[in-house]
């Protein structure tokens, strides 16, 4: 049986849905940032694969990026995640709510 | 045979894995597994000939960023549960097995337009006289996206310092907001509650 | 002779002026008066050379200058003097200027003396460009011109407050200038409307190009045309069914009356069905003719009949004029013309004349109007009662009044044309024409002092007064004598109208019934009410309370009827709609204002300041934008 | 005289900006003489105008945006000639009338002279995104006066006033995007200049739908029936100089823009639309004027009477004959010149009272004589007296509506009943009976700021009033060119049959 590139789609699907879940699901930050990351993999794989089928590298030059940016996104965001628990001495979401309209 | 085995068993591994990450109360259980997961990720990228990022996996995630995971865990009581207040499970797993299904019956379906032309085809390199997909990499990065590669790199520096300022040493109160100022502004927003 | 055209036309409209803008906020200014009444005399003498000049050389016609025009239409201010509107000219400038000598005294103590004479020569000047206009658009100016001031003059003592119908039947002078000027312009309207059809299929509007045209266009076309000015000419005529602001009218000054309400503007309807003549004597407009014809000899009778028991000085002659105007239409009507002319003008005689006299009774009576708190006065207004009792006998139609030869003319007319129930309510209203105008001289003249009981004290007017009332007086008995040579004058340009032989024959017979008539009209009001034995304080309780003299006291109850089906449906729908405009029509503006306003307020508590609340709806939007794209996809 | 149109456009907003550094003191002075000025460039327009010539003169024109056809282009004719003429006038008079002690009177006169130049650009333009521009442009100082000198709801009224009109003025963008579209599909360039879509023929199904786009921007500003709603607020809240010009000058720009845009533009919807407008038109001559029949307050009886007024211009819009054409152009100047003055009267007697309300006052003509008679011209004016400036437009729509349809012409026709109706009620309440207020027995009469004011007005009115025919005659032979325009554009023979140019043909 010959893995095709809806196998690794339909994995990156469902990797992204399970990370999807995690977002929803989650109300400490620290989790979100660990869904967050299970998302933007999904995606990684689903762009490598589609590069590997087409025979094109800019998939990989994509993923590179979105790793790139993965990883500024954790230095920033734990930084922030720092303070936030030194303000309010917990991650939840529900505990940090400012924005009531 | 060989590339279906390695598949499934990567597949099956990170969907676990994963699912223990997002599911799991304890955020070391949590971290553990997604750190397993992108390690496992990075096998699914060697399986499509994409060495290169499989390397940078492995390096950047599991190496990097996990690391500094754990050392954030420092400053939270990782030991302890994380307790949440999860309000309404049925309709989160509704929408996440929704789009779930949506994705399958999406890339399940058969795909058309099998004569796109590739644009950077692999093998590039090949024409130089060398071959292997780092070369490949590096010869398109280097020229297409040189300048998104080094915004990238401009990016990281970027984060870096914020990252050390945020954490650093200056700790004690917001950095963009008075605490002061903050807790009044709370306080209104009761007020108008009220 | 073009200078003298416009002397005739500007002189009033100069008094107006001078009136208006020197002297509108001085206090009384007698030269106000001299001035006026002397340019309103200029005009007469210009009309009288004109009429002179008409009859030896023909009409005389002028075009001012240009008005309107836009499109195909053009309008100029032109002014024909031929023998038709300078009869009238004649009759407009002699009753005015002689009520503006009247008004000089009558009006001596008023406060708003000036304003008076401004608001008078202004109707005159009006009156005037009415009569001499050569086009239908040049007639309807001086036909609302006259409108405005008679609006003026009705509403002259504007402070009076508003009573109640019981009260006062005209309610206050606003307010019957404000009917006046409403009701007439209903039937504006119809004049409107009948100018627009003449516009489109004739093109012109110029009389004489009008007038040729008119046997070149369809049967129904002429019909509509003759109905539509007709309905004009109701309004200002005050026929049945837009009367009632005649009576109403009344509220207004006592020379206003006699001027307007009797000898000039109320004419203007008859005027003009005589001027539009080719129209109304075509065969396809018969029926037409003959409702005009009609018509008035039901007003004549309608108006007689709530004369007769009337207790107002004023609305006692207001009616006589209303039922003369029937008179009038009904010689129109039948095709009499120029006996119609000779009517209006004969009738403007006597009833300006009767006018003043009744004004002269209110001005020593200190405005009190009810006849039966007069009685007795010839002894101290000698000179009034010669007038009125001129005037009664000339509208009584009594021989050699001028009354009688236009009246009987009309009578002989309708009895001419075969219209024998025409023919008999237009003489059994001579009796009881008769019958109320000296049932008014005697009420106010003889028999019992009654005045004194109530502590009047009145005097004759100005010396002078009476004087300048003279002309009227000669006129009122002399007019009828120069018939034939009105005849011979005015048939030049309207169309004779030849009784037939047989009506010839009979004509002595059938003035003899007339007078015997009148005569018993007469002689019962004397048995009634100055005879020996007639106690005009005793009042007939038991008839007051019978239907007819209800019917008729409360004017047929038409005024009430109007009140009530038309004013108050009016004002009633008017608030319903402000209403609906302010619930429904505004209210679904403001709806959907509010709708989005609402749907803030509703989306607002998405808002909740929850983090994790946003990520879910991020979430639903995320997968909403994912099955977008999958349906495309699975679609494309 | 090369730059004339635009030194009319834009000298009053140059003089509005240089406006803020003058002191708060001259700042009356200073607008009265810039707003002269810019009247007599308006009578300088007039003088060197060729009355002969219908077409569009002293054109200007500069690209803006030359890839889609979009430019500076300008252009006077009879018909807009004396809207500008008027609206300069207005704009002049109105800002005489302004009381000394105005608050803000330096913003005030800003905010007008800004008001002025939206004013007369929208009737000059001949590019429909200038157009638009000055149209939406018209709204914002318009707000501001409303917003900031109006009565105890003014807010309401000024967001009403804004939002209603604005939202009609978008769909009607998008008729405008949607014609230049039109026209690039047909000639391959773009453009929008009026003068080129004036030679565009579409379809009747396109013209339907783009009728019914301009309709609703014209329609709300007319204001037409049920649109008017925002109208008795705008001017019940409105200081008197808003209710000036928004009753005199921007009310014609709804009825401008019928003329201008989907008359020329539109032959065939228009008289297909005919029908529709004539009933629409005819509820609001009548309907409003028995609502303003029903009104207590003195400034919403001529708020409504406004509104039914406008009808009869729109009747006359639609008649498609160079009467009706012509004397509804005539009417919206007549209209502009008595609404402005009769605003301005109510003005006056709430500056002296402090109130609208009719039935507080009565007597007046005792009280205050002159204020009285120069209430009773406009009145007249209003109710269309002959002689008086309102007889000529009402007469002439009148009498070329009668051509489209006898019935409507009756319905339409018993304006000049009803219309007598409220107006001689108000007159009655107010001015005649005795005095009921006793502080209203020391009223002063009119001063002479008031009268610098209004008696150009009352002059006016009598004099266009005896000889229209200065006006009437550049009016009609603009008026026959846009019928003869239409006439060759029409696609229809229905159409070419409704048209009238000159019944002479016909006959």
């Amino acid at each position: 049986m010959e893995i095709g590139i809806s196998h690794y789609l339909i994995l990156s699907g469902i990797l992204f849905s399970i990370g999807f879940v995690g977002v929803l699901r989650r109300k400490n930050l620290l989790m979100l940032f660990f869904a967050t990351e299970i998302m933007l993999n999904a995606v990684n794989i689903a762009f490598a694969s589609i590069g590997n089928y087409y025979g094109d590298l800019s998939g990989q030059m994509f993923a590179f990026f979105i790793i790139a940016v993965a990883a500024s996104e954790v230095a920033v965001g734990l930084g922030l995640l720092i303070i936030l628990y030194k303000k309010y001495g917990s991650l939840d979401l529900d505990v940090i709510s400012t924005m009531k309209g | 045979m060989y590339e279906f085995v390695a598949f499934y068993i990567f597949a099956i591994a990170t969907t676990i894995l994963f699912l223990i990450t997002v599911m799991s109360k304890n955020v070391l259980y949590s971290m553990t597994s997604l750190a397993a997961g992108m390690v496992l990720i990075s096998g699914l990228f060697f399986l499509l000939g994409a060495d290169f990022l499989g390397v940078v996996q492995l390096i950047v995630y599991v190496g990097a960023v996990m690391a500094l995971y754990s050392f954030a865990m420092m400053f939270f009581d990782a030991t302890k549960d994380v307790k949440e207040k999860h309000g309404n499970s049925t309709l989160v797993f509704l929408l996440g097995g929704l789009m779930a299904l949506v994705f399958v019956v999406m890339f399940s379906a058969p795909i058309i337009g099998e004569n796109i032309q590739a644009l950077y085809p692999v093998g590039l390199a090949e024409n130089l006289g060398v071959s292997g997909n780092a070369q490949d990499v590096g010869l398109v990065l280097f020229t297409k996206y040189l300048v998104p590669f080094e915004v990238a790199a401009l990016m990281l520096l970027v984060a870096m310092i914020a990252g050390i300022i945020l954490a650093g040493k200056k700790m004690d109160y917001s950095l963009t907001e008075c605490e002061a100022s903050d807790e009044e502004l709370q306080k209104e927003i009761k007020k108008e509650e009220a | 002779m073009e200078n003298l055209v416009y002397i005739a036309l500007f002189a009033p409209f100069v008094g107006s002026l001078f009136a208006g803008l020197f002297f509108a906020r001085s206090p009384k200014t007698h030269l106000v008066g001299v001035v006026n009444s002397s340019l309103i005399g200029i005009a007469f003498i210009a009309a009288v050379t004109l009429a002179l000049h008409v009859a030896e050389h023909g009409a005389v016609h002028v075009t001012m200058m240009s008005w309107i025009s836009a499109g195909d239409l053009s309008i100029p201010f032109g002014f024909l003097v031929d023998e038709v509107s300078v009869t009238m000219m004649l009759v407009v400038t002699l009753v005015s200027t002689i009520v503006h000598i009247y008004s000089t005294g009558y009006m001596n103590h008023d406060k708003a003396y000036n304003r008076f004479f401004a608001y008078l020569s202004a109707f005159v000047f009006s009156m005037m460009i009415l009569v001499m206009s050569d086009n239908f658009a040049g007639l309807f100016i001086g036909w609302e011109g006259v409108g405005v001031c008679s609006w003026l003059l009705i509403g002259f003592w504007y402070h009076k407050e508003d009573k109640t119908f019981e009260e006062n039947p005209s309610i206050s002078p606003s307010w019957a200038a404000n009917e006046a000027f409403i009701m007439n312009r209903v039937a504006d309207l119809g004049m409107l409307v009948g100018i627009f059809l003449i516009y489109w299929n004739v093109g012109s509007l110029q009389y004489d190009v009008v007038f040729n045209a008119l046997p070149h266009l369809a049967d129904g076309l002429l019909v509509s045309i003759a109905i539509a000015l007709f309905i004009g000419a109701m309004g200002k005529s005050a026929q049945f069914p837009l009367h009632t602001w005649l009576t109403d009218a009344m509220e207004g000054p006592t020379p206003v009356s006699a001027l307007i309400h009797a000898a000039t503007m109320v004419t203007a309807g008859v005027f003009l069905v005589i001027r539009a003549n080719p129209l109304y004597s075509l065969e396809a407009v018969h029926g037409v003719s003959m409702f005009i014809a009609s018509l008035g000899a039901f007003v004549a009778f309608y108006a007689a009949s709530m004369a007769l028991s009337a207790r107002d000085i004023k609305r006692i002659v207001a009616l006589s004029t209303l039922s003369q105007l029937g008179y009038m239409f009904a010689a129109a009507g039948l095709g009499a013309y120029w006996i119609a002319l000779f009517h209006l003008a004969a009738h403007a005689f006597f009833k300006a004349l009767l006018f003043l006299g009744a004004g002269n009774v209110m001005h020593a009576m200190d405005d009190e109007l009810d006849i039966f708190k007069m009685g007795g006065m010839k002894k101290v207004m000698m000179g009034s009662y010669v007038y009125m009792g001129i005037a009664s006998f000339a509208l009584a139609g009594l021989p050699i009044m001028a009354g009688f030869y236009s009246k009987d003319a009309i009578i002989e007319t309708a009895f001419n044309d075969g219209s024998f129930i025409i023919w008999a309510i237009l003489v059994i209203t001579a009796g009881m024409t008769a019958f109320y105008s000296f049932r008014q001289v005697f009420f106010t003249f003889h028999g019992e002092e009654r005045y004194k009981a109530l502590g009047f004290h009145p005097h004759d007017m100005y010396k002078y007064v009476l004087v300048a009332m003279a002309p009227l007086a000669i006129l009122a008995i002399s007019f009828g004598w120069f018939m034939d040579n009105f005849h011979e004058f005015i048939t030049k340009n309207l169309p004779d109208y030849e009784m037939s032989h047989e009506t010839h024959h009979l004509a002595p017979y059938l003035g003899g019934l007339v007078i015997v008539l009148a005569l018993t009209g007469i002689f019962i009001a004397w048995k009634k009410y100055a005879g020996k034995g007639a106690n005009a304080w005793k009042r007939d309780e038991e008839f007051e309370q019978s239907f007819i003299y209800k019917l008729v006291a409360n004017q047929y109850y038409v005024p009430r009827f109007y009140d009530e089906f038309i004013v108050q449906p009016y004002t009633m729908a008017s608030k319903k709609f402000w209403e609906i405009d302010k619930a429904v029509v505004d209210g679904f503006v403001d709806l959907i204002g509010k709708m989005s306003y609402k749907s803030g307020d509703v989306s607002r508590g998405m808002q909740t300041g929850s983090l994790s609340a946003y990520l879910n709806w991020m979430g639903v939007g995320a997968l909403l934008l994912i099955v977008a794209a999958a349906i495309t996809a699975l679609i494309g | 005289m090369d730059y004339i149109l635009s030194i009319l456009i834009f000298f009053p907003a140059i003089a509005g900006i240089l406006g803020f550094v003058v002191d708060k003191g001259s700042a009356k002075a200073y607008g009265v003489s810039v707003a002269a000025i810019e009247l007599l460039l308006a009578l300088g327009l007039w003088a060197s105008f060729d009355t002969t010539n219908p077409g569009m003169q002293f054109t200007e024109f500069s690209p803006i945006i030359s890839q889609f056809g979009i430019s500076y282009n300008v252009g006077v004719d009879g018909i807009s000639l004396f809207i500008v003429i008027m609206a300069a006038l207005i704009t002049l008079l109105g800002i005489i009338l302004l009381r000394d002690d105005t608050k803000n009177m330096k913003n005030m006169i800003v905010s007008l002279l800004f008001l002025e130049m939206t004013m007369v650009g929208v009737f000059l333009s001949l590019d429909a995104i200038i157009f638009y521009m000055f149209w939406e442009l018209s709204l914002v100082p318009m707000l501001y006066i409303i917003g900031a000198w109006g009565g105890p709801d003014r807010v309401y009224a000024a967001v009403k006033f804004f939002l209603y009109t604005f939202a009609g003025s978008l769909i009607m963008l998008v008729g405008l995007l949607a014609m230049a579209y039109l026209f690039h599909l047909e000639s391959g360039i773009w453009s929008f200049n009026l003068l080129d879509w004036y030679t565009l023929k579409l379809t009747t199904n396109q013209q339907f739908w783009l009728f019914l786009a301009f309709f609703s921007g014209f329609a709300i500003k007319v204001p037409m029936f049920p649109f008017h709603t925002w109208l008795p607020w705008a001017h019940g809240q409105a200081p008197t100089i808003g209710s000036v010009i928004l009753a005199a000058v921007l009310l014609k720009m709804g009825t401008y823009g019928f003329v201008r845009f989907s008359l020329p533009i539109l032959p065939d919807a228009s008289v297909t639309f005919t029908p529709f407008i004539m009933a629409l038109s005819l509820i609001m001559v009548i309907y409003t004027a028995m609502v303003a029949f029903a009104q207590k307050d003195m400034k919403q009886v001529i708020a409504y009477s406004s509104v039914s007024h406008m009808g009869i211009i729109m009747i006359g819009v639609f008649a498609m004959n160079a009467e009706g054409l012509g004397g509804s152009i005539f009417l919206m100047l007549s209209h502009g010149i008595v609404s402005g003055a009769l605003f301005m009267l109510v003005g006056v007697i709430y500056e002296r009272t402090g109130t609208k309300i009719m039935d507080e006052f009565g007597g007046l003509a005792a009280v205050m004589p002159v204020y009285a008679t120069v209430f009773g011209v406009m009145l007249m004016a209003s109710v269309g007296l002959p002689l008086t400036i309102g007889f000529v437009g009402e007469f002439l729509v009148l009498l070329g509506f009668y051509k489209v349809s006898a019935i409507g012409t009756i319905l339409a026709g018993t304006t000049i009943i009803i219309g007598s109706v409220y107006m001689l009620a108000l007159f009655k309440k107010s001015f005649f009976g005795p005095v009921r207020h006793e502080k209203n027995l020391g009223l002063k009469d009119l001063d002479r700021r008031e009268l610098t004011a209004l008696l150009p007005l009352v002059a006016i009115v009598v004099w266009l009033g005896v000889y229209p025919k200065p006006i009437l005659e550049p009016i009609d032979n603009s008026v026959k060119a846009l019928l003869v325009q239409m006439e060759n554009h029409a696609q229809l023979e229905s159409t070419k049959e409704a048209i009238i140019v000159s019944k002479k043909e016909v006959k």
